[in-house]
């Protein structure tokens, strides 16, 4: 039995939108319910994610404005923050809601607006993105993400002997991968060289391993197990593991190790009754091409300190053993914050049901989700497969 | 028992004055180098405040080219140091340093909202 | 059957904190851990509200950052945030984890800095509060939040006669009820001339019918039913509905109906098998004055066009027929915005059971809660029971 | 069948070109002032864009004395007008209105991220 199941799922093209919020995400969430063959009124609940519309453009109690727009006012609405883990634990939180019998029938999406070109400039955003580290014992150092990350993969190379050129290896790799995507943020193939040749924005990072900034919305039509059978092309969420970890990151025992990451991984595979080895792709939280390295590690996809070295040898990509970021990734597709974790779950949907267009693999059954939060404090991994 | 409370305003103080607090579980033994209620890994709640050694090797660092709003320098390095058993994260000011330098407590910087850092240089 | 249970509840003083939101919130939720008998570690996830924080001090992904400062790192945490009903929505997603089985004890909580003293400035934080009304509709008209319930406010004066003398009785027993409430920001009473003697900020609403900015944080243990008779004082959960509207405002058929408290509240009191009859007192969103009228008649406790004279003839006084806001309301208990939907939870468990010290009331078995988000588009009310 | 997609963008040209452009429900009939994808009502996607009447009576009132940083004026009012069938939220210019005062579209007001509300006055 599987404790839930997606029935219909809508992205928009990540990249530059300059309109509303709510005219960003319809344009997601009516393809998905179009999708599901669900009309507005259907939809019993909705969980919605956004990271930082307050902070952006002055917009938050969003959750009612786009219930509003898609058609939905009157239901149970709710927003969620957990930094860049937002929509996944919306999607959690939906997935124990139709589990626990209190909804048949949910929306669950994200949108966000955080491309330079409509709002605010980089060095704003970059604070803004840098909420998500501790405001006391870590803003005031001068960190940001890409320092953040920065500072776990310095960690990871040391103990590893991960290189800058396998860290380039995973954008080379993601960039390929997101030229096949029409949804993709960059359409662009690029080289090691290139990639080594960009600017340094926090060592080992140079511009090339950092995903950009996007905007973009997705949703996803999530059912109860009961009532999948009912609906066209349903993909079961066989297990759904959400973990955490110390805040700041001085302070987490091993940082580089991701220890929420691992245990959300070992909470979603018991679940859905499964292992690391039976998972035939992966969606990966790559914000920055070391977070991808840590994740595949992480999620025992590859072994330990073999995360670099797959990327280059050829074990991550999409005609390798294991498949990760086959839809380009956050490096590639875009990170649109709030976005990114339903995107992920409209992408191993999509996938899974051989719908993928021009970036589907080779029979794949079975996917897993990392999508992480802040400096990896939140973590969710969600496992799906074919029903 | 409950903790003897060591807060911000007082961790904050201890860095300007060049001194680094951090906080001892008496139940798990775990050491954190920035103040809380309870211990987070065994849930104590009678941490004991304790003085951290000032001197110590680089657990990890950074050199930041792309800063956030409100800092007006670039290409500074921020360092997170390993200090006895705990760790702490803080600014570099002069040489560079690599992972397993020794690096001291040497000063510390205030951002606009005033919230301290402590500031570390290689020894 | 109950849905869920209280075992411990906890607050800090709503008033001026210059201190970090950690140290806020450990305050209130060490205080609900003790008061339930629970250490940090038997805590099973964690529903956390905060409104503001990425807008007022550039800190978000606050929920693993109080997790571990509070002992708790590792478990699911999920921040919510729907304007003012924030953390009423994380105990009503907090409710449903336990009763659908999927925790057993999970902490919910609230944490939020407003005041002018701790952060920004009036003009500052009136547009940041601002942020809840329609980012492309009605902020642009200059519209403010006194200014949303003034409008519905006028209109309700306008079809049932409703006067200011009326708008200031409500500010004058709320302000008599927080003198009786230590923790109270206002502890002061006032008369009708006073309150009518204070500058108009938004007519029909004089500074004496607004509710000050509040820092302040609330926290509650909630187990499942099953669990509950193993804690030494539970309250019972009975019911708790949740209702949206439409947003803008201009779109509502009634604003002045609030039609989303009217949903929530049959909602709620169908679950637990009640009426409006058989409410022995509640705690309703009194951001304005206006807002109680509103809220009063909504949640069916006094007739429609009654919620003024009810204030006036003293039916809603502490010792009236149905005591409205007995805490002091958020008039004068004050409106930490995240910490306000957990601190009436705190307030029903404490009246119920009869620990409210100064404040306690007569024989109360029966209370409802009600807290609304934005311009009373997210409207949840809970019923809590004696066990 | 879609909407014809009235989106915010054209709602604005249309503000600063003296009209009001609202939605109408083909199949429960209910009217908007604000463009959404679907009706609030009952879900129809199938919304028409129509014009809505540029005068009509106040529907509630209230005038703002404390405003939100950003503006700079004082004391200003802000109106809710029910034109014909859909209700439209806009700033009043000239002489202090009430409920049930006739009023007109007049002007348009652009805040500081470039977005328009409607003015109306008293006629
Ligand atoms: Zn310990
Ligand atoms: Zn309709």
């Amino acid at each position: 039995m599987a404790r839930a199941a997606v029935v219909g799922a809508g992205m928009t093209k990540f990249g530059v939108h300059d309109k509303p919020l709510q005219e960003l995400f319809a344009e997601a969430a009516l393809t998905a319910l179009e999708d599901a063959g669900v009309a507005p009124p259907e939809i019993e609940a909705f969980y919605f994610g956004n990271a930082m519309g307050g902070q952006t453009e002055n917009d938050t109690h969003l959750g009612p404005k786009l219930a509003t727009h898609v058609g939905m006012a009157g239901i149970p609405v709710q927003r969620f923050e957990d930094a860049c883990a937002t929509s996944s634990n919306a999607f959690k939180n939906a997935v124990e809601a139709v589990e626990g019998g209190h909804h048949d029938v949910v929306l669950v999406g994200g949108v966000e607006r955080c491309t330079p070109k409509t709002g605010k400039d980089t060095a704003e955003m970059t604070r803004i993105f840098g909420s998500a580290s501790h405001r006391q014992y870590e803003q005031p150092t001068g960190l940001t993400f890409p320092g953040v990350f920065a500072l776990f993969t310095k960690r990871h190379m040391h103990e590893h002997g991960t290189t800058e050129r396998h860290l380039a290896e995973v954008a080379v790799k993601n960039h390929g991968n997101g030229s096949l995507n029409e949804k993709a943020h960059f359409g662009k193939s690029t080289s090691v060289e290139e990639v080594l040749d960009s600017p340094v924005v926090a060592d080992p990072f140079r511009l090339m391993d950092c995903c950009p900034f996007s905007d973009g919305a997705s949703a996803v039509v999530v059912v109860s197990d009961d009532l999948a059978d009912s609906y066209d092309a349903a993909v079961d969420v066989a297990g759904v593991g959400h973990g955490t970890d110390i805040v700041p990151l001085a302070d987490k025992e091993t940082p580089h190790v991701t220890i929420a990451a691992r245990n959300a991984a070992s909470e979603a595979y018991e679940q859905a009754d499964t292992t690391a080895d039976a998972i035939d792709f992966a969606e990966v939280h790559d914000c920055f091409t070391g977070a991808e390295v840590l994740a595949s590690e992480a999620l025992g996809l590859v072994a330990d300190g073999e995360g670099g070295p797959a990327a280059a040898d050829g074990t991550t990509a999409r005609d390798g053993e294991i498949p990760i970021n086959a839809s380009g990734g956050l490096k590639a597709k875009g990170h649109p914050i709030g976005a990114t974790g339903t995107g992920q779950i409209v992408e191993l949907t999509q996938q899974i049901r051989g719908d993928a267009g021009t970036h589907q693999l080779d029979g794949v059954e079975r996917g897993a989700a990392h999508n992480l939060g802040g400096d990896a404090a939140t973590t969710i991994v969600t496992v799906m497969e074919g029903r | 028992m409950m903790s003897d409370g060591l807060t911000h305003g007082e961790w904050s103080e201890a860095v300007a004055d060049g001194e680094l607090l951090g906080q001892r579980c008496p139940d798990c033994g775990a050491v954190q180098g920035a103040p809380k209620a309870a211990c987070p890994h065994c849930g104590s709640t009678a941490l004991e405040t304790v003085a951290l050694p000032t001197e110590g090797a680089v657990y990890t660092e950074t050199t930041i080219n792309v800063p956030p709003a409100g800092v007006e320098e670039r290409g500074y390095q921020v360092v997170v140091v390993q200090l006895g058993d705990a760790r702490v994260m803080g600014r570099l000011r002069g040489d560079a340093v690599g992972i397993g330098d020794r690096v001291a407590l040497s000063d510390s910087i205030t951002d606009e909202d005033g919230y301290v850092a402590p500031v570390f240089e290689a020894v």
